[in-house]
């Protein structure tokens, strides 16, 4: 057990988690949520294989970087079309979510 | 280890005390403004004491200035921030109960 | 000038336009626009004129090459894709000038729940950007980049629309953003066992690993998404049915484009060493199923923009039917006749939506009666794309299923075959439906006129799309010339 | 790796997969977001422990900081008009179920691929480690950034200029303002903003040769801007100087490729002794747009207040 095995398995289990929720939720805003957890699980599994090397590996970390930086964009974005879309339609679940249950 | 390590050992052992007696205080305490006590107190004097601790053991004049900026700025930060969720605590409390809704 | 500053310029000329339209603002943003989509159309025409002479070539931006820094590499499937995102944005942008005057005298006129309609031309030729980027790309993680950049552009491109189109740009973000995680899993899984980004160097280091095939399955399962093939299309008739009309066009016909030659450039060049007969037959099944469903849907639908967007799930279908064929000669020509001439068509064909909801102010099939006395520009242009969509002869809809039908029967693929005839006669029945109604008496009357700009341009995209069934020796050409593999 | 370091990483991983599963799970929506910047703060750590401290920077600073206040804002304006919290989610039916056995699948064959990996990678280090002298910067993440996939950051500015668009564009009404927030919140404001501006451009200027660079630095920025609305609320409309500043950053790395691109290099083929210098440009213009930004992805957002839910 090194730390690269050890955080690149939590990262998996983070990542399918994510993935769950995102497939399982119904409110927007836990979807998002569920998919920027998904992406950290994606971006823990990168580093680690990155610091499988000594000094690691720096094209992941510039990698991980890059993805940080367009999931706050999507997450800005996905953001201000949930609150538009609740305050225009009164809802924060998509239209095909809204009269189940 | 030299007395100045064991000072400093000393130091951050009483930080940690305190850090873990606000941290059971966030925990035990009922509402939020005791909560809040318990946070800002204990765990700035806790982070003080570190601070101190760590300044015995640090290496250059420039780290040492470094580790002695971050408890005034933690101070300041955490007074503020205590303040601002104790007013939004007391503004919600006027409005009366159940104003955060379950609906979907 | 080289083959790579053609490239260059192709490249650069709609970012460079798009960030110098966000700069200007409003009162110079068309434009802007407008310049811009001349000379990043004749860049892209350019560069496919440079390849079929010269072949394909690899263009190491930043100097430093794979694996390191980042290659681009231009080939003849590149080249085609480019220069139909040319073609067809320059018509866009020409249709949406004449259509955001129309937008604006409107919103002037009463007041709509509208986004700032100048924003259109920043977000439109950064998505033009980003599709040019990608199909340049030849790295899997810039890849992602500009899918992203394409996505966001996209999603908000409809939220231009305002009103119902809000919850659908938020239903395709949210796919979107998990399609594109899952394709990360992937290349962080092949970057795990292969140490490069490069497809080139991939396609040469890739061996039949479980972490290989998973990542690929990752991949593909994002890509699908992205490209709308059934059963994850779902998301595509409210997106493309609910955005303006320059919009919807640039979304289905061009955006569509980009996962389906992705997934060809993964599966026919750097996986194709794994042994993938029974990946593409199932892609291909998927695109039949695609055709049939889409095809039935569209049928069904009441609303003009809608049954044009059911369109687009079924014609995707077509593009797939390449993957199980793609061993016969020919059929790569042929899908890619269908996708250049699909995406002419398509453009058409929303622009005359447009221009139809620019008249009457609503798009319900029904109550369109006799139109094309109202508009005969609009007519014939829907009329042409119609056959081109169709595949009656002559049009490039036409000679590129011909090339993809020869090429099923030459493989005894009889169903395959039988697929591409029925989905042809589905899309008979619904087109064919909208115009029984342009030519039947009484005529609906209205007051308004669509702008001439508008109209012109959708005739002239529909006349494009059946001179397309010339192209067919050129692109055969230009396809051996340029090296598509 | 001694014992202790180990307990150290099992209980911190642990601790971000219950986290994780805690925020899914959780009815309450305000609680999972808390929880959601916990679990960004202690992948911060998490980044430190795997040596990639530039990672860590921009995850604090971005994942957590800019990311959380977002969503901590846009569940403020839900929970004003109502829907903002789920009271069973995720509630097992059989479609779930499927769903997680599936994922449950995926994660096994994950886990079996991350293990199965062999001893002995090196990825591209040796390659980075080779052309280091030649990129003009010794800290090999901003080389990688800047210099040898410098082409991804440049799509990746052109990303964040579109999210921008994306706001303006559904924010098209013009808002009333905010009400201004108590005395202490100026007093706060008048304290930390030097020295985070300071802090910004030490992040950049560190960038070259320490962890840090372009985007941590404009993060730290955005905090102070967002510190500054929450005291004193103002609009960033989208007038010419702000599309100025907003556009910078894109057009200045965009010129400075084509640029290099005429003089007879490549397309964004930074020359080697010229590398340094263009390379400190570039971050500081992406910088300053990329701090700008951030502001109006929240400032943007933030205008549509509460006053508004009786139209």
């Amino acid at each position: 057990m090194t730390p690269p095995i050890i955080y690149a398995s939590a990262g998996a289990a983070v990542l399918c988690l994510g993935l769950f929720g995102f497939l399982a939720a119904r409110h927007v805003l836990r979807r998002i949520l569920a998919l920027n957890v998904m992406g950290s699980g994606v971006f823990m599994m990168l580093v680690a294989l990155a610091a499988r090397t000594d000094p690691p590996d720096p094209i992941p970390h510039a990698l991980v970087l890059t993805g940080i930086v367009v999931a706050v964009c999507v997450t800005a974005l996905a953001l201000a079309l949930l609150t538009r879309m609740c305050r225009d339609e009164g809802s924060a679940l998509l239209p095909e979510d809204r009269d189940i249950e | 280890m030299g007395p100045s390590e064991w000072l400093s050992m000393v130091m951050v052992s009483v930080g940690v005390f305190f850090f873990i007696a606000g941290s059971v205080g966030l925990i035990r305490l009922p509402d939020v403004l005791t909560r809040l006590h318990a946070l800002t107190k204990a765990d700035n004097v806790g982070l003080g004491f570190i601070v101190l601790g760590l300044s015995l053991q640090a290496g250059s004049l420039l780290e040492l200035m470094k580790l002695l900026l971050l408890w005034p700025l933690a101070l300041l930060a955490s007074s503020c921030a205590c303040y601002l969720v104790a007013e939004a605590t007391l503004l919600q409390s006027r409005r009366g109960p159940g104003a955060r809704r379950h609906v979907r | 000038m080289t083959q790579e500053s053609w490239m260059e310029g192709t490249l650069a000329a709609p970012l460079l336009g798009a960030v110098l339209a966000l700069i200007a603002g409003r009162s110079a943003a068309s434009a802007i626009g407008i310049l811009t989509a001349l000379v990043g159309s004749a860049a892209s025409i350019g560069l496919a004129f440079a390849v079929s002479r010269g072949g394909s070539f690899r263009y190491a931006v930043g100097g430093w090459g794979a694996p390191l820094g980042i290659d681009l590499r231009v080939d003849a499937l590149a080249a085609v894709m480019l220069a139909m995102t040319g073609v067809v944005g320059l018509c866009i942008s020409v249709y949406a000038v004449g259509y955001f005057r129309g937008k604006e005298a409107e919103a002037a006129s009463s007041r709509t729940n509208t986004g700032p309609a100048w924003l259109f031309w920043p977000m439109w030729l950064m998505l033009w950007g980003g599709m040019n980027a990608l199909y340049l790309s030849g790295d899997l993680f810039n890849i992602y980049v500009a899918l992203e950049v394409v996505g966001i552009s996209g999603i908000g491109l409809i939220a231009l629309a305002g009103g119902s189109a809000i919850a659908a740009a938020l239903r395709y973000l949210l796919l979107g953003l998990a399609g594109s995680l899952l394709y990360i899993v992937g290349v962080e899984l092949l970057y795990a066992g292969y140490a490069t980004l490069d497809l080139e160097q991939l396609r040469q280091r890739i061996d039949a690993q479980p972490s290989t095939w998973l990542a690929a399955a990752l991949m593909t399962a994002g890509l699908l998404a992205k490209s709308a093939l059934f059963p994850l299309h779902f998301w595509l008739p409210p997106a493309h049915g609910h955005a303006l009309a320059p919009v919807s066009a640039a979304l289905s016909a061009l955006v569509v484009k980009t996962g389906f030659y992705l997934l060809v450039r993964l599966w026919l060049d750097v996986f194709a060493a794994l042994g993938t007969e029974h990946v593409t037959t199932f892609l291909g099944a998927l695109g039949a199923a695609a055709v049939l469903w889409g095809g039935v849907q569209a049928l069904q639908q009441e609303r003009l923009k809608m049954m044009v967007a059911y369109s687009t799930v079924a014609q995707i279908g077509y593009l797939f039917m390449l993957f199980p064929l793609a061993s016969m000669s020919g059929s790569l020509t042929g899908a890619l006749l269908l996708a250049v001439s699909h995406a002419m068509s398509k453009a058409a064909l929303f622009m005359c939506a447009g221009s139809v909801l620019a008249v009457y102010g609503h798009d319900r099939i029904q109550s369109l009666q006799g139109f094309g006395a109202l508009m005969p520009m609009t007519a014939a242009a829907f009329a042409l794309s119609s056959i081109s969509l169709i595949g009656l002869p002559p049009s490039g809809g036409f000679a590129g299923k011909w090339m993809l039908l020869s090429a099923a029967l030459a493989g005894g693929a009889w169903w395959w075959a039988a697929i591409i005839v029925l989905g042809g006669l589905l899309t008979a029945a619904y087109l064919l439906r909208v115009l029984a109604f342009a030519f039947l008496e009484p005529v609906v009357a209205s007051s308004t006129r669509a702008p001439r700009a508008m109209e012109l341009t959708s005739l002239i995209l529909a006349g494009m799309a059946i001179a397309m069934n010339f192209a067919l020796l050129p692109l055969h050409d230009l396809l051996h010339a340029g090296g598509a593999r | 790796m001694s014992g202790d370091t180990l307990v150290l990483d099992l209980v911190l991983a642990g601790l971000l997969v219950f986290l994780a599963w805690r925020l899914l799970t959780l009815s309450d929506l305000f609680k999972a977001t808390v929880l959601f910047i916990v679990f960004g703060v202690l992948l911060s750590l998490a980044w430190v422990r795997l040596n990639a401290p530039d990672v860590a920077l921009a995850e604090a600073a971005i994942g957590a900081g800019v990311t959380g206040a977002l969503v901590l804002d846009a569940l403020r304006r839900l929970d004003a008009r109502g829907p903002a919290d789920e009271a069973q989610p995720l509630r097992l039916n059989l479609p779930r179920l499927v769903g997680a056995l599936l994922v449950m699948g995926l994660g096994a064959f994950l886990l079996w691929s991350v293990l199965s990996l062999p001893p002995g990678w090196r990825g591209l280090s040796s390659e980075t480690a080779a052309a280091m002298p030649r990129s003009g910067v010794v800290n090999p993440v901003t080389a990688s950034l800047l210099n040898f996939r410098g082409y991804d950051t440049l799509l990746e500015i052109a990303v964040l200029m579109l999210a921008v668009l994306g706001v303006w564009t559904l924010n098209a009404e013009p808002m009333p303002p905010a009400e201004p927030a108590g005395p202490i919140l100026d007093v706060l404001v008048k304290a930390l903003l030097p020295p985070m501006v300071v802090v910004a451009g030490y992040l950049l200027w560190a960038g070259g040769h320490a962890p840090g660079g372009a985007f941590q630095g404009a993060a730290v920025l955005a905090a102070g801007g967002i510190l500054l609305h929450l005291a004193r609320p103002f609009n960033v409309a989208n007038r010419g100087v702000v599309r100025l500043v907003i556009g910078f950053g894109f057009a200045v790395f965009l010129l400075v490729g084509l640029t290099l691109a005429t003089l007879g290099g490549r397309f964004l083929e930074l020359p080697e002794r010229h590398a340094g210098i263009l390379i400190l440009m570039i971050e500081t213009a992406a910088m300053i747009s990329i701090a700008l930004t951030f502001v109006v992805l929240f400032v943007g957002n933030a205008r549509d207040n509460a006053g508004r839910d009786t139209s």
